[in-house]
């Protein structure tokens, strides 16, 4: 079966990012496809490579990171919701006039129409938000 | 129909709008702070103990476990499940509605 | 791509105390290009969405709201919302904004926008879908 | 003793809490989606006049405004204040408790 | 710096599904350091923080129940709990972690931590305080 | 009289961060003084500098920035908090290995103390958040 996944809250603050992180690797695990994971609302800060969580606790970027890379799992962050947070890669950077990006490896940025998409080709979406 | 619920019953409107909304037959599972909605002697213990003639409930057992409520403290009838079995009933289930 | 599929926006929080709403309505108007079918539902304090007469002029945020009026060119033109919600919330129909699209199979009459549903009806609506979005 | 409330009474338990807790002759001040507590007609609408007899209850006036709640539609008894109001009473009380 | 003030610390979120509690605790112990007169008060669903038995191991998350046992240790002892909040959810004086404190006056006698107070008590502990921090 | 304020979530996801703003700017206006601005929690998004929020929106952190140069607000980013969402100075970003920084002007990154001293030294500590 293939699934999609909206995330809608940051890491660490709301445990919606721990559930669809958990819910993913569980559906992989289980042989199952996930077509998409989209970052929207606040979301997307699960994109940034600046974070330094604490030693003796989970590294949620590092671990979507890790999932990624594994899987070839296709991690996008909205744009919108990207630009008015401050999640950029190189690009975005370019075209908004600012000096640096914080992009996360294996997420890209991209339009919300990838959530419609997502919604269209999959056999079940899911969301996980507050 | 899945319909999965993540806050408390005591503080948010959440679990009390999916009751309300979810037909006969359908499958509930509670996550995050909503499996405090899955314990007994509770204020809302009634009306969910209710509801389970409407529906089958589920609380996801790793949430259950890090907020230190055992099996035994849960309304009859609430059944526990993993992450795998989330998968499952998310296959089982046509889809999904997420009471945010 | 595969056939058309049934959309539903689910709509549960008010506007302006956080940003689900204006983001939420942001993925609709995308959503509009791709040529599904599209509906909106607004379950309780997401009726307040709709409210006539908002007004940020003192707040200094981004008044949305006349973007709903704008649904109705993108033939987004299903806006159900609960009776009940509005109900126990002290509105009738006559507080949520008149939204309107023009129906081209009916030489372009001017119809609602707004369907005002029982629990049951919107019940009936949720389960007649294939993707729920939630904002 | 100020009070503020930042949470619509139908989504969330704050302002039952509040209520709960604030003391006669306190303050209640109604901010952000707080202020759909002061419309008058609600399901919540006669606690809330009925919190009148002990404290006295604000709502701020560009969230109301925001909102689209006309000062026709509050509660009887409830004052409108914006934000240098805000400031008065977090100066005149001499403390503040945010229901978050 | 100005004389001792009594700083309280409201809890009202549960553990782990929101950061309020883990990051709240993280306040009370920097703030043990400075001398003031410290208190804790749990209200509502943060009665929960203070369950028996919190086991993070399936969840991957941090399980940061302990710091609260070493709270006795920075001197932060009076951890008011509203008994109504407890009642409402099903969970008793015996749900909780049996937090104590050695006091040195009394020949480091080991005393609770927790107390449990109604609703009218905690009305007037809160009415005692200088600062309010809510998490 | 002298108040401090705590702002616990994030640009535009809540309205907390507004409320915050327009209560500084409404005290100062009333003569009173602001000794500290703690942002705690996701409140330390505020302080970024690589939000672009949309044209017709008001930019919450440019207005904090502005605000701190007016009135020689002192503006604390929680530095724990910080690490965990990605908030870096170029002190920070040194310490933890990162290749970039991403602090708007007129914020600062220090500890909780600050949070405890602004309590002690304020005559009213006012809390906005979710």
């Amino acid at each position: 079966m293939k699934f999609s996944v909206m995330v809608n809250e940051g890491p660490y603050t709301h445990q919606a990012a721990d559930t669809a992180y958990h819910f993913i690797d569980a559906a992989l695990k289980a042989g199952h496809e996930v077509f998409r994971v989209f970052f929207y609302h606040d979301g997307v800060n699960n994109g940034t490579r600046m974070t330094t969580p604490p030693q003796d606790d989970r590294n949620i970027v590092n671990r979507w990171s890790a999932l990624a890379a594994e899987h070839d799992l296709d991690l996008v962050l909205c744009v919108a919701a990207a630009q008015r947070r401050g999640i950029l890669d190189a690009d975005e950077a370019k075209r908004n006039g600012k000096d640096a990006d914080n992009i996360a490896p294996g997420f890209r940025i991209s339009g919300l129409g990838q959530l419609i998409e997502a919604g269209i080709q999959s056999d079940r979406v899911l969301v996980f938000g507050d | 129909m899945l319909h999965t619920v993540n806050k408390s019953p005591h503080d948010s409107s959440s679990l009390r709008t999916c009751l309300s909304l979810a037909k006969q037959g359908s499958d509930l599972l509670l996550i995050e702070d909503g499996v405090y909605g899955a314990l007994s002697g509770s204020i809302h213990s009634d009306t969910i103990a209710e509801a389970l003639n409407n529906v089958t409930i589920y609380a996801l057992g790793p949430d259950l476990k890090a907020r230190g409520i055992s099996e035994d403290r849960l309304i009859s009838g609430i059944k526990v499940t993993g992450y795998d079995g989330f998968v499952e009933l998310a296959t089982v289930n046509d889809k999904v509605q997420s009471w945010l | 791509m595969s056939e058309t599929k049934k959309f539903m926006y689910v709509n549960r929080h008010a506007p302006y105390g956080t940003v689900y709403a204006l983001e939420g309505l942001e993925v609709v108007l995308i959503g509009a290009a791709f040529e599904q079918e599209v509906s909106m539902a607004f379950i309780g304090d997401g009726v307040f969405q709709l409210k006539q007469g908002q007004d940020t002029v003192d707040s200094d945020m981004k008044n949305f709201s006349p973007t709903y009026r704008a649904l109705g060119d993108y033939e987004v033109n299903r806006l159900y919302v609960e009776r009940e919600s509005l109900e126990e919330r002290g509105l009738n129909e006559d507080d949520l904004m008149p939204l309107t699209w023009e129906d081209e199979d009916d030489d372009w009459a001017e119809k609602k926008s707004i369907h005002i549903v029982s629990r049951a009806q919107l019940s009936d609506l949720l389960e007649a879908q294939d993707v729920i979005l939630n904002f």
